[in-house]
């Protein structure tokens, strides 16, 4: 009898490598993406049998909740041709399948036969045991340094999206932030005297 | 339970196959670039694995703090990406991936 | 607890340049229209006050931040010379940007993000903080790539860059991930400890070496897994490639020295070997196909797939003088290609890329000064003393005969011969060929034209005095291994 | 003799180097200030000769009363632990030689000064002889190998310039270029047997060399391997292949008729008188090494003896005036050839000397009459100059007596003596050689007298222009030939006696006992008149006798029977008019061979194979792999990682499958 | 010593002359001609307290001088001259001396680039023949390239890129072997890089072998020997006159220096078990390509083609071990520096007059150039080894030694004789004699003072080393014999 956690395991798994394998076959990218979700949404579950909940509500929330959801964004934004099967693809699909099969077998020939791969397992993950915090004391003490790099590359994420994507329309109005925020009364109001000068 | 879990070589395979999905996805995808992004997401979905299962069997959770970063990264690489599909775009109008191919030889 | 604060004086220099980015981006965001030399100015301070603090740190080493961060000569010495290349890049760009209206202060930003990711990558003690180096400066480079969103080629360049950095650095995580799962620790010294108690012949852990070499190999250029090359070299704004022709190879390098050496030693045996097929593979590809090329960008680039053929020569030495060796290379190909393709800018003007090697023609007569420096470059990259280029490979090939590998050394120098034939190529169309008349170069002599003289100068004179330079180069790998 | 004494003040050395340098300053003058002397452009040189043919004089006077010299000038170079120096061997055989080489040298300078007159290349002209005199006094005085070579090749230069002297003729070019390249065959063969003499002597000295012989007899080398040949035939005959060429011997004549293309003082001064003889004089110097070999002088006996013979008989058919003296000469140097062989080197250089004398005067009076009929040289066209060239008919007929071998004048004695001695030889073809000589002084005296009487006798066939023009020479030219014909008439039966038979070059040869045969017939010698008396009663003065009448019969009584016996005779006349097929054969099968096999090598081995597949080939192979390679990159990104993963896959499997 | 820097002035007065020219600029032509004859004569000056400082009774290395140069590597400059060195020098200095003077009017484009470029060659070439150092000698070795590269591609004449690219790709390819081979060494010797110590540093057969065949590559590309000669009649024909007189009269001597200086000391053992090969090229080279030169339309192609001859004697000497032959070999490159820079410069004159090389374009120049025609013939003679020249001392002693080993080969490089004279000869009988048969060769001016000057200087030289090679042999006399020793004694361990 098998206890639940492996028939977990099994069920997460294929439907995890299910819907990846849909991911990249899928023609419309709507579809590829919404497997793209649920393959998270199976990996996120892995991740909680693994005792890593926090991993696993992170993937969901981040990656489901915001990543995903870019996708989905720019999938819908740019206007794209439902793509069509492409001659040469069955050509190449003998070969780069074999090709992949025969790397998927030496890495699972490999991980079977070292003695890595069955390792004990370990004891169960005492119930009160928080992996959140355990998580964050040491985010926030020994790997404080990545956790400083990670900040800088969201901060360039988000400086090169910006600068790749954002367009000055000419002619559009947009606030001058900077101007608004440096200006002065002279420069708003201009007091015109409109006597006539004295002759 | 212990004696009924998966061995790490079940993950370890599991991670190995979608890692594969991944690759095939990036070397048999003729069809349109966003799809490319995806399966490296399912690339870094397998490594995520990989290092959650580690982390467990060596209870160790140096494994989940890498996982930490790597989707902190893959999260910017994503928003990266899409940026630089959007700007292609808007001079191709098209990511067909075979028409990428302004650059070769 | 162990005070992970504990000497983060270390960091100072990365601490700099984070802040300084900071700053540039803020002001440029501020004044940038009015003073549009300003984020120019103030990266050019910036690397100089780097430059300035590393100096006043050489000679410590020691850890910080729990690990994560190192400081050795070979720190010290590569952010030194990664700054002089983002130094150089800075000087050379700015005509270049302004004639294609893409003189903005986040070039100069991104710049500084890329550098920071070098150093951090350069000053990695975990495989955490290595990758996330490396991730800093492949975003960045992603970004500088496409930055010219106008144009064609250089978005497709950054798309394709892009597809396949994450892809080589999906390999190089689940060659890392493997690592992890073998040593159980993030950290590389207590992984080069725990590799004692596995046995080389472990497959798993070749696995991880071949994964994570492939990864390397990825940002080298190195073939098989140079195909990004050519494409991003080409495509990309002649500044971005010189960019990354220039201080990332100089964090590529640290990669190595970082993971295969710092943590992979006890793997020598295997990465020797992968490093084998590299090169040759390298080699090959790199010096016949550049034969084929007209345009000289894409020339240079598969050049570029050749020197990482010779450099990882040193590498399979494994020695420390084949390190220090093939990072003397590293570093004067840094040198070279900066003023190779400093040139290409300084020859360039609106509208009109001086990238197609006929565009060289009749330069001799038309501009003898830059002709003779041009000279200089193509004679340095192919090796032919007394310029540095043929110093970087008479040390490679002196490591890899050291290390045994005598008939390796013959077909590099074969392949150096096969490469020679299309620099002499520029050579002849500057010196031999008469001008077509409407490709007409101008040149202004201007700070970056001093600044390439000075480059392509040093290339000479570091040819007849290599000493020094070297030196620094065998002090850096001091105690590596 | 009191005229030479004064000259006792100077020290012997000094005297000896001025014969060389006497002639070389007089060339240097002439050469350098030719353009300024122009018509005076002479003076250097004859004074130059006239003090070398003085000293040479004292030096023979010197000699005959036992005074000789060995020693060094100066140190050539060093080569190894061997110095060799630039010396003089001054014995009998170099006086003798010298005083012939300074006698012609000095009567054919004045006598160029009349026939040359007007000449554009006056002052290069003298400028040439006076250093070949030079370089002939160099040859005969050295005491060493090295200096043997250096002498005997700069002779070979100057033969070059002045067969070539009239350069804008084709043929003259064509003549130059021939002489120095067949004689440079023979050179080879020299240089060889020179490096043969260094390797087994240690040593390029004469008296060091000669004085190793016994060492060497008996030694053997294998050339070709199983055949073990003696060391000093080796040398013998590598020796003899030089003098061959210089002394245009079967097959290496072929470079002196056409020689004739030079101006006719040259034709007397070096191809008749001095230069081509070289050969022969080396030989003699080098009998210590001959005479050690039976089966050296066995080839050079036959080889001078068919050159003496066939030469002769292409005299014959030849109607040029100096190609019939030409192959006259090749016919004489073959008699002194065939003498060496049978070991009459005294016989030999007496015949040299003879014919030095004679030979120059029949080309001089040659020469004299070209100028009368205006460069014309068909005998056919001449005819009946007797009456207007008296003393050129005069001095001829003495040249022709003396060539033809009649009693008493000069050629009678030497050759008589030669065939004498070949008689006597007991080497292996002695007798055929023998018979060839014989037969030799019948054509001799035909195609000599055929000369002498179509161009003097009968009736004038020129032009009515020229025979109206016709004159005796200047007395440039006239002196020369009385000069030249007194020795001719008288020398030999003054000097058989010591040169011929004598022991006046006993000190400069040697001649092993079982082949002397000049000692033999000396042991019998009566002086010269009994000599002549016992020739008068041999073949071959009756052959010679016989010759000189039949040409008389036929020439100059009875025109017509030539043109019937040409038909007779047709295929013969044939045989001859080809010479035999040296020309032909070295036009079509060397020379074209030769070229063929250049551009063979040119076109197809340099140009189609190294640099056609070897080097543009490869080139071009790596530009086609290029070429292929670049579309490899194809653009398409998943090219590209296709290639990354087979990289990584194939990286893997190696692991896993060579190495797990 | 106590003149202990001279060496270092006698390469660097030239080079650092040549980048003075090369600042004089091309815009002032005739300053820059100036400065660069002074520079030439300043640096022949140099030169000279060489050879009267010169002790002939040692074969130790002389004028030494030893700097750390890259102490990474264990590199230094180790500079030191031998008897063999010292000609060579003196023939360079000199001869730059001629070629500045030579190429006085007729290069007219970019005069001082080609000054700088034959004044930096120069020093170049000097630092070849005085290195003691392996990497030294290596970055003088291949440092030349360029100045002859661009020489012959700037200033060549119409095929000059094909011709100057072959040149550089097959010394290149050629050499960098060589470079395989010293870092081989290096590990051998116990980390050093001085050639002197190499030469004691004991090797395995196999490895001598291998050492050989990599030296044998980049010295025989550059002699040349057959079958990578082919290069050569290329870069001379497109070649400018200057370039072809360096090339021919000193590039060419570089290889055959190379034998002298590294293969037969290094590697004796492997030098005379692969003798019979060198000694076949040798025989191919002075039968085959004299063969070919015959056949020449192009007089410079038929002068370079004699040079690949006339070097098989060079190489033949070398490998017969003799120090008869070895120094024979010397003066034969010694004698071909002074004949075929004759020649290249005689053929310079015409071309200069007529701008073609084809011998069909002339005949009959003798009638209108009298004194050139002399001076040619000099060297036509020279060149077919005529005694009394310079030429026959080295062919000579070359046969001389060579028959000590080989009867049979001497018999074959004796045959360079006849065909030696056969191609020049003919070559002169087409070009020089015979009637005026072309217009424009009715038109030409005899030679210049200038011209005068250059060939009569090298007359007297050609002549001098004939009559009179005494005095050349005794320098280079200890340093062969020290090399004939250091051949004989075999390398291998033990």
């Amino acid at each position: 009898m098998l206890p639940v956690t492996t028939i977990l395991f099994y069920i997460f798994s294929a439907i995890l490598l299910g819907s990846a394998t849909l991911v990249v076959t899928a023609r419309n990218p709507v579809y590829a993406t919404l497997y793209l979700v649920l393959a998270f949404f199976n990996a996120a579950a892995l991740f909680i049998l693994l005792g890593a909940e926090f991993l696993g509500l992170v993937l969901i929330l981040v990656y489901v909740g915001a990543v995903m959801v870019l996708f989905l964004f720019v999938v819908m934004m740019l206007d794209i041709n439902l793509a069509r099967l492409k001659e040469g693809f069955l050509g190449y699909l003998p070969l780069g399948l074999a090709i992949a099969i025969l790397g998927v077998l030496e890495l699972v020939v490999v991980f079977w036969t070292s003695p890595l791969g069955h390792i004990p397992a370990p004891a169960a993950i005492p119930a009160n045991a928080d992996n959140t915090r355990a998580l964050g004391v040491l985010l926030y003490t020994q790997y404080l340094y990545p956790f400083e790099i990670a900040a800088v590359i969201l901060l360039v994420a988000i400086i090169a999206a910006i600068a790749l994507t954002l367009r000055r329309r000419s002619g559009t109005k947009t606030q001058n932030i900077g101007a608004q925020m440096a200006v002065r009364a002279k420069d708003r109001v201009h007091l015109v005297d409109l006597r006539e000068p004295k002759s | 339970m212990s004696a009924g879990q998966p061995t790490l070589a079940a993950y370890l395979i599991l991670g190995a196959i979608l890692f594969s999905i991944g690759v095939v996805g990036i070397f048999l995808n003729r069809k349109n670039v966003i799809i490319l992004l995806m399966a490296i997401e399912l690339l870094l979905l397998a490594v995520n694995i990989n290092l959650v299962a580690f982390s467990r069997y060596l209870g160790n959770l140096d494994g989940q703090v890498f996982v930490f970063f790597i989707l902190t990264v893959a999260a910017a690489e994503a928003a990266i990406g899409l940026a630089i599909l959007v700007a292609y775009f808007r001079n191709r109008h098209s990511i067909d991936v075979d028409d990428i191919d302004e650059l070769r030889g | 607890m162990n005070s992970f604060l504990m000497h983060w004086t270390f960091a100072i220099p990365e601490i700099w340049v984070l802040t300084m980015a900071c700053v540039v981006l803020l002001t440029d965001l501020f004044w940038g229209d009015r003073l549009r030399d300003l984020a120019a100015v103030l990266t050019v301070l910036t690397l100089i006050g780097a430059a300035v603090l590393t100096i006043f740190e050489m000679g410590q080493s020691g850890t910080a931040f729990a690990g994560l961060f190192v400081l050795d000569p070979f720190t010290n010495v590569a952010e030194l010379f990664s700054y002089l290349a983002v130094l150089m890049v800075v000087l050379y760009s700015r005509r270049y940007l302004v004639d294609r209206g893409i003189y903005r202060g986040e070039v100069f930003v991104l710049l500084l993000f890329a550098l920071l990711g070098i150093m951090v990558m350069v000053s990695g003690g975990s495989l955490l903080s290595i990758y996330l180096g490396l991730e800093l400066l492949a975003l960045s480079q992603y970004a500088l790539v496409a930055f010219y969103r106008d144009s064609v080629v250089a978005t497709e360049a950054g798309l394709k860059y892009f597809v396949l950095g994450a892809l080589a650095s999906g390999m190089l995580l689940y060659g890392m991930s493997l690592l992890y799962g073998l040593t159980g620790t993030l950290d590389m010294r207590d992984i080069a400890g725990a590799l004692v108690n596995v046995t080389a012949s472990n497959l798993v852990l070749v696995f991880a070496i071949v994964f994570i070499v492939a990864g390397i190999a990825f940002k080298l250029g190195a073939a098989p897994f140079h195909m990004w090359l050519p494409d991003v070299y080409q495509g990309a704004p002649t500044v971005v490639t010189t960019f990354l022709a220039s201080a990332p190879k100089i964090g590529a390098f640290a990669l190595i020295i970082r993971l295969l050496v710092d943590g992979g030693y006890g793997m020598l045996e295997s990465w020797q070997q992968v490093f084998v097929a590299l090169s040759l593979v390298s080699l090959v590809v790199g010096n016949v196909i550049a034969i084929a090329q007209q345009n000289i960008k894409r020339m240079l680039a598969y050049s570029t797939v050749g020197h990482v053929g010779f450099l990882s020569l040193g590498i399979v030495a494994g020695t420390e003088a084949g390190l220090a060796s093939a990072f003397f290379y590293t570093v004067v190909y840094v040198l070279m290609s900066l003023a190779g393709f400093g040139m290409i800018m300084l020859l360039s003007r609106a509208g009109f890329e001086a990238e197609r090697i006929d565009d060289f023609k009749g330069l001799a007569q038309r501009k003898p000064w830059y002709a003779f420096l041009m000279l200089i470059i193509m004679f340095s990259m192919a090796g032919v003393p007394p310029t540095v280029g043929f110093y970087a490979k008479l040390a490679v090939f002196q490591a890899v005969i050291a290390a045994g590998y005598v008939w390796l050394a013959v077909i590099g120098v074969l392949l150096a011969v096969i490469g020679a034939f299309y620099y002499l190529r520029v050579v002849k169309v500057m010196y031999f060929d008469k001008a077509d008349a409407e490709t007409g170069i101008i040149v202004r002599d201007d700070l970056a034209s001093t600044a390439l003289s000075i480059n392509s100068l040093a290339l000479l004179v570091l040819g007849i005095l290599p000493g020094p330079l070297m030196a620094f180069c065998f002090y850096a790998m001091q105690g590596v291994i | 003799m009191w005229v030479f004494d004064w000259l006792n003040a100077f020290p012997p050395l000094a005297v000896y180097l001025t014969i060389p340098l006497a002639p070389l300053v007089g060339a240097l003058v002439a050469g350098f200030w030719g353009w300024k002397l122009r018509e005076q452009a002479h003076w250097a040189p004859i004074i130059g000769v006239a003090i070398a043919f003085y000293l040479s004089l004292a030096v023979l006077w010197q000699a005959s009363h036992g005074i000789t010299f060995y020693g060094n000038v100066y140190t050539w170079a060093v080569l190894g632990h061997l110095p060799v120096s630039v010396g003089f061997d001054i014995d009998s055989l170099t006086v003798l030689m010298l005083v012939i080489v300074t006698f012609v040298s000095l009567c054919v300078h004045l006598y160029t000064i009349g026939y040359m007159h007007g000449d554009p290349g006056y002052a290069r002209f003298f400028s040439y002889i006076a250093l070949f005199t030079f370089s002939m006094i160099m040859l005969v005085m050295s005491n060493n190998f090295l200096q043997l070579f250096f002498g005997w090749e700069a002779v070979g230069l100057v033969s070059y310039l002045l067969i070539g002297f009239w350069f804008q003729r084709e043929s003259a070019n064509v003549a130059a270029l021939k002489a120095f390249i067949v004689n440079r065959v023979g050179d080879f063969g020299f240089l060889v047997g020179i490096a043969a003499v260094y390797h087994y002597f240690g040593s390029l000295d004469y008296r060091t060399v000669f004085a190793a012989i016994p060492h060497l007899v008996g030694q053997t080398v294998e050339i070709i391997p199983g055949h073990p040949w003696s060391v000093l035939t080796w040398i013998a005959l590598l020796l003899f292949i030089g003098a061959m060429g210089k002394s245009a011997q079967v097959p290496l004549h072929v470079w002196l008729p056409e020689s004739m293309e030079g101006p006719t003082p040259i034709s007397a001064l070096i191809h008749a008188a001095t230069m081509v003889t070289a050969g022969i004089f080396m030989v003699a110097r080098m009998s210590p090494i001959y005479e050690e070999s039976a089966m050296a002088l066995t080839v050079v006996l036959i080889i001078g003896a068919v050159t003496a013979l066939f030469m002769g008989l292409i005299g014959l058919v030849q109607n040029d005036i100096k190609r019939i003296i030409a192959y006259s000469t090749l016919s004489q140097l073959g008699y002194m050839t065939a003498a060496l062989g049978a070991s009459a080197f005294s016989a030999a250089i007496f015949h040299l000397m003879t014919h030095a004398f004679f030979k120059s005067l029949l080309f001089l009076a040659a020469g004299s009459v070209i100028h009368a009929m205006a460069n014309e040289q068909d005998i056919r066209k001449m005819g009946g100059l007797r009456k207007a060239m008296p003393i050129t008919y005069i001095t001829f007929l003495i040249g022709s007596l003396a060539l033809s071998g009649m009693p008493p004048f000069a050629g009678f004695f030497s050759k008589d003596l030669i065939i004498e001695a070949v008689g006597l030889s007991t080497l292996p073809g002695a007798g055929w050689a023998e018979f060839m000589l014989v037969a030799g002084a019948f054509v001799t005296a035909l195609y000599t007298f055929r000369m002498f009487f179509l161009v003097f006798h009968g009736t004038p066939r020129m032009d009515a222009h020229t025979h109206a023009h016709l004159h005796e020479s200047p007395r440039v030219i006239t002196v020369p030939l009385i000069a030249l014909s007194i020795p001719a008439a008288y020398a030999g039966w003054a000097y058989i006696g010591p040169v011929g038979l004598g022991h006046f070059l006993d000190s400069s040869l040697v001649i092993a006992p079982p082949w002397n045969t000049v000692g033999e017939i000396s042991a019998h010698w009566q002086g010269a008149g009994a000599f002549l008396l016992h020739g008068v009663l041999a073949w071959p003065f009756w052959l010679a006798l016989a010759g000189i009448v039949v040409a008389a019969w036929f020439y100059w009584l009875h025109q017509g029977l030539p043109v019937m016996l040409t038909r007779v005779l047709s295929p013969f006349i044939w045989v001859l008019e080809s010479k035999y097929g040296f020309d032909a054969f070295n036009r079509t099968v060397l020379v074209r061979g030769v070229l063929q096999l250049g551009r063979l090598f040119w076109h197809v081995g340099d140009e189609r194979l190294i640099d056609g597949i070897m080097v543009n080939g490869t080139a071009r192979e790596i530009g086609k792999a290029a070429l292929s390679w670049r579309r490899v990159q194809t653009g398409y990104i998943y090219h590209y990682a296709f290639a990354m993963i087979i990289g990584l896959i194939l990286l893997m499997t190696y692991f896993a499958v060579w190495r797990g | 010593m106590t003149h202990s820097s001279l060496l270092s002035y006698a390469i660097w007065v030239p080079i650092i002359g040549g980048l003075l020219v090369l600042a004089v600029g091309d815009r002032r032509a005739e300053a820059a001609r100036w400065l660069a004859l002074v520079v030439s004569l300043a640096a022949f000056a140099v030169t000279i307290p060489l050879f009267t400082g010169f002790d002939t009774h040692t074969a130790a290395m002389q004028f030494s001088e030893r700097v750390a140069w890259i102490p990474s590597l264990n590199i230094f400059y180790h500079l030191g001259i031998d008897g063999i060195s010292l000609w060579f020098i003196l023939l360079t200095s000199f001869l730059t001396v001629l070629v500045v003077i030579s190429s006085w009017r007729n290069v007219q484009e970019r005069v001082a680039q080609f000054m700088a470029a034959f004044l930096i060659m120069e020093g170049m070439m000097i630092g070849v023949f005085c290195a003691l150092d392996a990497v030294l000698f290596y970055v003088f070795w291949e440092a030349m390239l360029i100045p002859m590269f661009l020489i012959i591609g700037v200033w060549g004449g119409p095929r000059r890129v094909y011709a100057t690219i072959k040149f550089f790709l097959y010394t290149f390819l050629g050499s960098v072997l060589m470079l395989v081979a010293l870092l081989y060494l290096y590990f051998h010797s116990g980390d050093s890089f001085s050639l002197l110590v190499f030469q004691k540093t004991p090797l395995g057969m196999t490895a001598q072998i291998l050492i050989f065949l990599a030296f044998f590559l980049a010295f025989a590309v550059k002699i040349p020997m057959w079958p990578v000669h082919t290069w050569l009649p290329d870069a001379h024909v497109e070649a400018p006159t200057g370039g072809s007189v360096i090339l021919a009269a000193v590039m060419l001597k570089m290889g055959a220096y190379g034998f002298l200086r590294l293969s037969l000391p290094i590697v004796p053992d492997a030098s005379h078990k692969l003798a019979w090969l060198m000694i076949l090229l040798s025989l191919i080279a002075i039968i085959y390509v004299a063969l070919v030169a015959i056949v020449q339309e192009d007089m410079k192609k038929l002068i370079a083609y004699s040079s690949v001859a006339h070097m098989g004697f060079v190489t033949l000497g070398f490998f017969v071990f003799d120090s008869v032959a070895i120094e024979g070999s010397i003066i034969q490159m010694l004698s071909h520096g002074f004949i075929s820079a004759a020649m290249f410069l005689c053929v310079g004159v015409l071309y200069d007059r007529m701008h073609t090389r084809n011998i069909k374009a002339y005949g009959g120049v003798a009638n209108v150039m009298p004194i050139f025609a002399a001076l040619m013939m000099l060297f036509a003679m020279g060149n077919v080894g005529l005694p009394g020249t310079s030429g026959f001392v080295g062919e000579f002693m070359v046969v001389l030694g060579t028959y000590q080993v080989s009867p049979w080969a001497a018999i074959l490089a004796a045959t360079g004789l006849i065909t030696g004279a056969s191609y020049t000869l003919w070559l002169f009988k087409r070009a020089i004699f015979g009637g005026v048969t072309h217009p424009e060769v009715a038109g030409l001016k005899d030679l210049d003072g200038r011209e005068m000057f250059v060939l009569g200087t090298l007359a007297v030289f050609t002549l001098l080393l004939g009559l009179w090679p005494a005095p050349f042999l005794n320098i280079v006399h200890s340093s062969v014999q020290h090399l004939v020793t250091q051949v004989s004694l075999s390398k291998i361990p033990a």
